[in-house]
């Protein structure tokens, strides 16, 4: 089957769309992507056909929405290639699954441990772990960049100690767009009874994960980022792990028996799931998985590669361009500055013209501060976007530029 | 009789029934008429879960075959707990772990058979399978 | 304007459907409620034409997007009476707000200290508490039930010392519809320097509570209660209170500065916002208040009252019938047994007729251990519920019992 | 002039462009001819929150009026702010705080008014006006 992108863009509403006048031109995928008329219309016919409180329900919808419920964690265990459904745990997203592993090995850890997390870090990866370390005492150490933005794989040798017992690294950099040698960083880490989590937010659209073949200790991703809804994500732990872990939230679902004396917690996955969850986009997310699956992920980044290259190869036409990130394995994330100029000059100039690209630190600020900037624009391309767009984009950037100047 | 025989014969009553009542009322009839756990063995080990309603399964050898008691709060989960002990009760491990459960299909419960119904049908019939896997062992 | 059901019914578009060849008569309001078209057309909406991250973007969908989420806390704001916007956190539910508040509190308390809560209350109000109390050696007093179901005031009063910190009382009971004294159990408590926790999920949809006439420290809900979508909620907290708290969860958005060396966290709500939030769940759930608002609570709750009394007069009739919860101010909830039948059988031929009710503990199992029983059977209506569907209830309910006994 | 009469004549000047284009133009440059801040004023608290670039703000008084200065890494922000400078700097606290604003609007700058824009005109309003109701109260 070609990949044939007028029709993809068809399965997407929001691309009819005009801004400023000037057609929606969409390069802010890193940061949420859009969302696919399945996914929709999941969505309204949950809550049109069989929305329900879902487990423990005895009537008709409440078991529709739960077997639906259930049915979307099975997707993601299927996608994911994870051996069992109860190591699949929904959350609101990566963040909240990050703090979910945060607050679990609070106690699993002491002053004299080690853990390890990469300079390419999102906050996200970062500030739950030192608020954790601020608990426990244990202390962080950083995984150094190189100057092409992929990180120093002898260092993180180097690093690397009996006293580690946590590494902590993206799949792909939200800032730059590296993709990670993560599978040979989590095989050396366990070489070191080093436990490994692989922030896989940025890395899901593009890339289709096989976490039994990585062997990964855990590995996290936010819906929004693959086509998916907001307020849903999920958390892969490995059984042992998430069974070591004390329970995050308290509240419904997540116990079995409830007494003011004593309360005992329901098992895997429920354990981790207090209250009532965000079962629409659990829904949704499951539906995501089967439009990108349909596409096919080979196909996926075969195109966005090429959308890579012939806008790498344009941009760098353009006097005074400078892009960070020159990782050899990449995905299609662009982060850029044009001479001095700022980037939210850039960005707004950009917005003028329809174009929607992302300005700033995109929440890496260690990354800003390697390279010595306050910030960068990043142009970053999903499967439904299109090498005219690109020409569009590099031509309004030259508009932008002598506007500028 | 053997399982199949046992599991045709169930299918061919519940065949009878016109609609979902009738068929519900039988069950409820059965639920009635099931033999009871000892009260001695209606311990927490004993208890299935994933029911709303407790659950109590019980199994021991008798020469070489099986023999199932339930009991339960629900007079609903107790009918089809009768049904299946009426198909796998006094029967060998090995007949048990090889049954084939497609009269469920046939009686109408095939709804009750996703692993979210809440009144362990499923549980039930995996703690079934698990007795003589265990027994079979041995 | 007089109350029209038939036309409100016709808002929602799950009320056409059928169950088990018969209407759908949905009694599980209680559980989750149901969605009004206006509420899934904003998420389309959303979705359609302007999905995008929020905060901190430049271009204009960004900013739309951003908006409309400010504006749905500017909703929630506003129907909630709240003094100032930053007062407002959104969050993923009742269960995520409450765990918050337990969170914050873990190293204000010491075991010197005393924490009330009701016997009424739901797991999701108990557990966290449980949970924070193992860290920080609290006691946890237990303010007891009457047989009516009512809290017991007296005993509250008793139990209120100057080791008081917290006290923990929802607005409504889920299991029993009671509505409790806030007011004054908030002014008692406060005379005693504790701080009050009202857990308003139950509430939201029948009442409509002014917390600046409260005076509450926190109060909670979750959109899916009131009409919103499934994976949003609210805290409001006290400035006071929210800037003594620590951050819950660390992520993107509620940081201003991130180095390895030092965070520095962002201010009110943000500083509590951690992570993309449920961006289409909170617009949602500003529109689900629009549209409660726009019907009015006043007629909402004169509405349901009548349903409530039509209802329970008529149940009242069914021999062996036996109500749990006989309190004075009541919402729409009636919680019932009928002879030793076990609910789970009286639910599961309910639903049979079409007709969803819940059956077992409610996430109460405090409450069910004080009246000695392992459940209910739980009807609870709405304002889009009528009295045909009650008739057709107790009809439906007389045949079960028929069959069942 | 009074500040009506700056205001008058800013919202004359735009609306000779025709299009955002020219009268973005036209900010930037108003942005690189700004009277800048004093390097030793470049500090933390004179930095005004809410802006994707950072932007400093810095008053003083002269006799009875005040003198504004700013700066930001960002041209277009500079631009906005050397706007604002025209008709609030070199005027008494009073008429700032009675200032209203109508003429953001006029100039196609409304939708930069919203609290959650990232260019910090609305931060900057609110910081002038502080500025002012501090002064005046003095
Ligand atoms: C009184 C009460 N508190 C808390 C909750 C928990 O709400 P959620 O599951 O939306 O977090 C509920 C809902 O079941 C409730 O009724
Ligand atoms: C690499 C990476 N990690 C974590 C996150 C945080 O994800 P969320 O905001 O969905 O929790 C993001 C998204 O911005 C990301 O790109």
């Amino acid at each position: 089957m070609a990949f044939d992108v007028n029709k993809i863009r068809e399965d997407f509403p929001i691309l009819k769309r005009k801004v400023n006048g000037y057609p929606l031109v969409y390069f802010d995928n890193a940061a949420t992507s859009q969302k696919p008329s399945k996914v929709i219309d999941s969505i309204v016919d949950y809550y049109s056909n069989y929305n329900s409180n879902i487990h423990r329900g005895v009537h008709s919808i409440s078991q529709e929405a739960t077997d639906a419920y259930e049915d979307a964690r099975k997707k993601i265990q299927e996608h994911f290639n994870v051996k069992d459904s109860n190591e699949i745990i929904l959350t609101s997203g990566t963040t909240h699954s990050i703090n979910l592993v945060a607050n679990g090995f609070t106690n699993l850890l002491s002053k004299d441990d080690e853990i390890l997390i990469s300079e390419l870090e999102h906050h996200s990866n970062i500030v739950p772990w030192q608020m954790m370390c601020e608990k426990n005492g244990a202390k962080i150490k950083v995984i150094p960049l190189t100057s092409k933005g992929e990180l120093n794989y002898d260092s993180f040798l180097n690093l690397l100690s009996k006293k580690t017992k946590l590494v902590f690294v993206n799949h792909v950099s939200n800032a730059l767009g590296t993709i990670n040698p993560i599978k040979s960083i989590i095989s050396k880490a366990h070489e070191f009874g080093a436990a490994v989590l692989i922030d896989g937010a940025q890395a899901s659209s593009h890339i289709k994960a096989d976490l039994q073949e990585l062997n990964v200790d855990f590995y996290t991703t936010s819906a929004h980022k693959l086509c998916g809804p907001t307020g849903i994500g999920m958390l892969f732990g490995k059984k042992e792990w998430l069974n070591k872990m004390p329970p995050y939230q308290g509240g419904g679902e997540m116990i079995s028996e409830v007494t003011f004396e004593k309360t005992t917690y329901a098992g895997l996955p429920h354990k981790f799931e207090a209250g009532t969850p965000n079962i629409v986009g659990a829904i949704g997310f499951g539906m995501a998985l089967d439009y990108l699956n349909n596409l096919g992920f080979d196909s996926i980044e075969f195109y966005e590669t090429e959308l890579l290259n012939y806008a790498t190869n344009k941009l760098k036409e353009i006097p005074g361009f400078k892009m960070y990130g020159e990782a050899k394995h990449k995905t299609s994330v662009i982060s850029f500055n044009i001479g001095e100029l700022h980037s939210y000059d850039i960005g707004t100039i950009l917005d003028k013209f329809g174009i929607a690209v992302r300005t700033g630190q995109h929440c890496a600020q260690p990354v800003m501060d390697y390279f010595g900037i306050s910030g960068t624009v990043r142009a970053s391309f999903s499967f439904y976007n299109t090498k005219e767009e690109i020409d569009y984009f590099c031509k309004s950037l030259e508009r932008a530029v002598a506007m500028l100047s | 009789m053997n399982i199949i025989e046992v599991q045709n014969e169930i299918v061919e009553e519940f065949s009878l029934f016109e609609d979902w009542m009738q068929r519900y009322e039988y069950m409820i009839e059965l639920g009635k008429s099931i033999e009871l756990i000892d009260p001695s063995n209606k311990v927490d080990s004993n208890l299935i879960k994933g029911c709303q309603s407790k659950l109590w399964l019980h199994a021991e050898l008798n020469d070489d075959k099986l023999i199932f008691k339930a009991d339960s709060e629900a007079i609903i989960t107790k009918g089809i707990a009768a049904v299946l002990l009426r198909v796998f009760s006094n029967q060998t491990p090995k007949n048990i772990i090889e049954a084939n459960l497609e009269f469920i299909d046939k009686i109408g419960l095939k709804e009750h058979l996703s692993p979210t119904r809440a009144n362990g049908l499923l549980s039930m019939i995996k703690q079934i399978k698990y007795y003589a896997l265990a027994f079979n062992k041995n």
